[in-house]
């Protein structure tokens, strides 16, 4: 069965590894928190100029001078640390994040990615996305494999405007596991009970298929 | 002590005329000069140009003033939230340039910084990219970006003192720093004024020369966009 | 919380090798990690590439490495205090780069910000131009400089905590931020190792995150070079 | 009679008015602060990172973590801040520094400045003197109007490596005070007791003299 949006972040989840500073985006990415392994340490930062952010406040305890990239009233854990957005960019750009997890509308076989606009539709604007993507070493994207319409939003070629180029490293879908390699995504784990054909079916770009696929273990 | 006191948020908006372009900073509704804005709606300033990440919402910070079309034009990272600027954009009535977030902070900060352009590898191969110059460093593309240009700068403290020395709360920081000192006139209102000695020169984060006029703010009214909280267990 | 401390110099100097590239903080004596460069003379890594603002004088701060020749090149905009500096410099036993106080700080600054490279106005129509890109912005030549690249980066704090998170004093500040996070290891000394969730998350000059390696510096000397005093009237 | 160096700087003092900034160098612009007046608001800023700069300690109360830019122990005034280099050169480029004092080996009529380097003799190095001279829109010479040997040093061209080309607008000298203008010297005042001829007779670039040229005020 297609993983829901919490099976994507617990999957993603396992890729975040101690020591790791971690930028999440808005949506599923979000969601990523709540499932790393308690006995790593790990640092999230958000893009408006926190670091080490904590869980949602506990209602009554919110402070509109502490909110997350998504706007949403957060709280901090000891240890952490209140920048300005040209140090949070600095943090950013200059390889100091670990990780970056976003959301996408489109991922092409080259690890092209769209993610900010729909021509005369959609125009919400890139946020801090181009410049995670343009920096980050590490770029893993969660989403839907296919869209509404049931098209693959796994693409040979994105159609939408381009959020950053070559950049996406890993895509966890609500169907299986890939990673960019070759031009090519390349499946290295199946949700429970998908079968490779279905992810076939639903992936337009160059799908490389070796040996056994493996079941995700959530 | 050069003194950057004035009485209010009137005297701080002097000079404020149609067709400028203005700096405001805050991030979503977080760490806006609600003060300055409202002044800005009272003066019904007209065609004017902002630079600020957000854009407010339809009924709150910026959204005032795009609700009474002085906005000309937004330069702007994410506008998600204002349904009123999809429309006015999307219908051509309102011209706005999105630019990666991380770019507009530092176009802020060389503004401030006195360069006048710098590389960035954010947007490179993306329509942010057309008709800029590119170029190779360390086998990756960069973009050439330049510092904006701004007639005042409307940031929003915690606390400062007469000397316009600034020091800010949480993640109502964001742009405020950056755009101090990247316009013509930086106005700072803050929710304290306090006497000139107070605050640890160790620990402040802004300091005055970056500052043209300051003035205690009133009625802050820090609306929450997404009220996020968990049950106490 | 990510634990960044290492259980004195010996460990923060771990992976240090002949012929690498040292960023080293302070200005004159101030603020210089006094720790770090015994431990280099100690280690006696050779052939080494320096930069720092000043070269220490001649017993003290960078002056030990030149007194044992380990450093091949300094990269620095003030020399003025070091006989054995100069000796070496006009002998040509020393290669050396002088640059604007500016650039070096913006350099440093580039590269912990991810910047490859920014135009300035300083040096222009002088020796710091030679071979380098000027431009025209505003109708003012400015020149192309690019950021640092180094190996290791060596800052002295007042305090800090195990997080990697940074708090300066005074004037001792100077180049140590923004030396942070722009090598490839930052190693922080600071004198007073505070436990996590001490310094408030506000007040935070250097956020963990741009530092690898931090310690309990000892035995500080803090040397004046030019004590000036006025008598009680 | 020729100024001594505190009546060069009791001079340049006067050229500080209310509510600026002001940079220092090292030397005679050092004690131009004790000459200003003190009815006027101005604050010193010390490129190494403090603005508010007050007086020399009393003795037994130096700060090795509080100096100013020649590496003197200083105190600090109410309203005082520290900041970093980059800040620091980030209010000189970016000409939120209203006035710059500073020596030099040699001044040629259009404004070029030399005062870092004698080449295989003497390399102090420029420190923030050039980012200074680059920047600053309001730029003193605090200078000996000849060397050692009586040789100008205000020259039709520099000799020396230069640290700054068309930059400076105003010299005060033992000698006189003189602004550039039009590619020349022009003589504003004589220090009290020199004549003009003096003045003509230290002066290698181009001088400009028109009327009866007043003497100095200190």
């Amino acid at each position: 069965m297609a993983l829901t949006k919490e099976q994507i972040a617990q999957r993603i989840a396992k890729e975040v590894k101690d020591g790791y500073y971690v930028n999440l985006g808005i949506g599923i990415p979000t969601l990523v928190a709540n499932f790393v392994r308690e006995d790593i340490d790990v640092d999230f930062q958000s893009e408006n100029g926190v670091l080490g952010m904590g869980p949602f406040p506990f209602e009554g305890e919110e402070d509109p001078d502490l909110i997350n990239a998504g706007k949403q009233t957060i709280t901090t854990l000891p240890g952490a640390s209140f920048f300005d957005s040209a140090m949070s960019f600095s943090m950013i750009r200059g390889k100091h994040v670990d990780l970056t997890i976003l959301g996408a509308m489109e991922v092409s076989q080259n690890g092209d990615i769209a993610n900010w606009k729909i021509p005369g539709k959609m125009v919400k604007g890139m946020g801090g996305a181009m410049d995670l993507v343009a920096s980050a070493e590490n770029i893993i994207v969660a989403m839907m494999h296919t869209n509404r319409a049931g098209e693959s939003k796994l693409l040979k070629k994105c159609s939408l405007p381009l959020t950053g180029v070559n950049c996406v490293k890993k895509i966890v879908s609500n169907l299986a596991v890939i990673e960019l390699v070759d031009n090519s995504f390349k499946l290295l784990e199946r949700a429970p009970g998908v079968s490779v054909d279905e992810i076939r079916e639903a992936t337009e770009g160059n799908l490389i298929i070796e040996g056994e696929i493996p079941e995700m273990k959530l | 002590m050069i003194n950057k006191t004035v009485s209010g948020v009137q005297e701080a908006c002097q000079g404020v005329k149609d067709s400028m372009t203005f700096m405001l900073g805050g991030f979503g509704l977080s760490g806006i000069p609600e003060n300055s804005i409202a002044e800005l709606v009272r003066l019904n300033v007209m065609d004017v140009t902002c630079i600020s990440n957000n854009a407010g919402v339809d009924d709150f910070g910026l959204g005032q003033l795009l609700q009474k079309r002085q906005i000309k034009k937004m330069i702007s990272s994410y506008v998600g939230e204002n349904a009123e600027f999809e429309r006015q954009m999307l219908s051509g009535e309102l011209d706005v340039e999105l630019i990666p977030q991380g770019t507009l902070a530092q176009r802020c900060q060389a503004a401030q910084s006195g360069i006048p352009a710098f590389y960035t590898p954010a947007g490179y191969g993306t329509e942010v990219a057309e008709g800029k110059e590119s170029r190779e460093f360390h086998g990756k593309m960069h973009i050439l970006e330049k510092a904006f240009e701004a007639d005042f700068a409307f940031v929003k403290a915690w606390k400062g003192d007469a000397a316009g020395n600034l020091v800010f709360k949480g993640s109502a920081r964001n742009f405020n720093p950056n755009m101090c000192g990247a316009a013509k006139i930086t106005v700072a209102e803050v929710e304290e004024l306090l006497p000139v000695g107070v605050l640890d020169p160790n620990q402040i984060h802004i300091p005055g020369i970056f500052v043209q006029r300051i003035f205690q703010g009133k009625n802050y009214e820090k609306r929450i966009e997404q009220l996020t909280v968990r049950k106490r267990s």
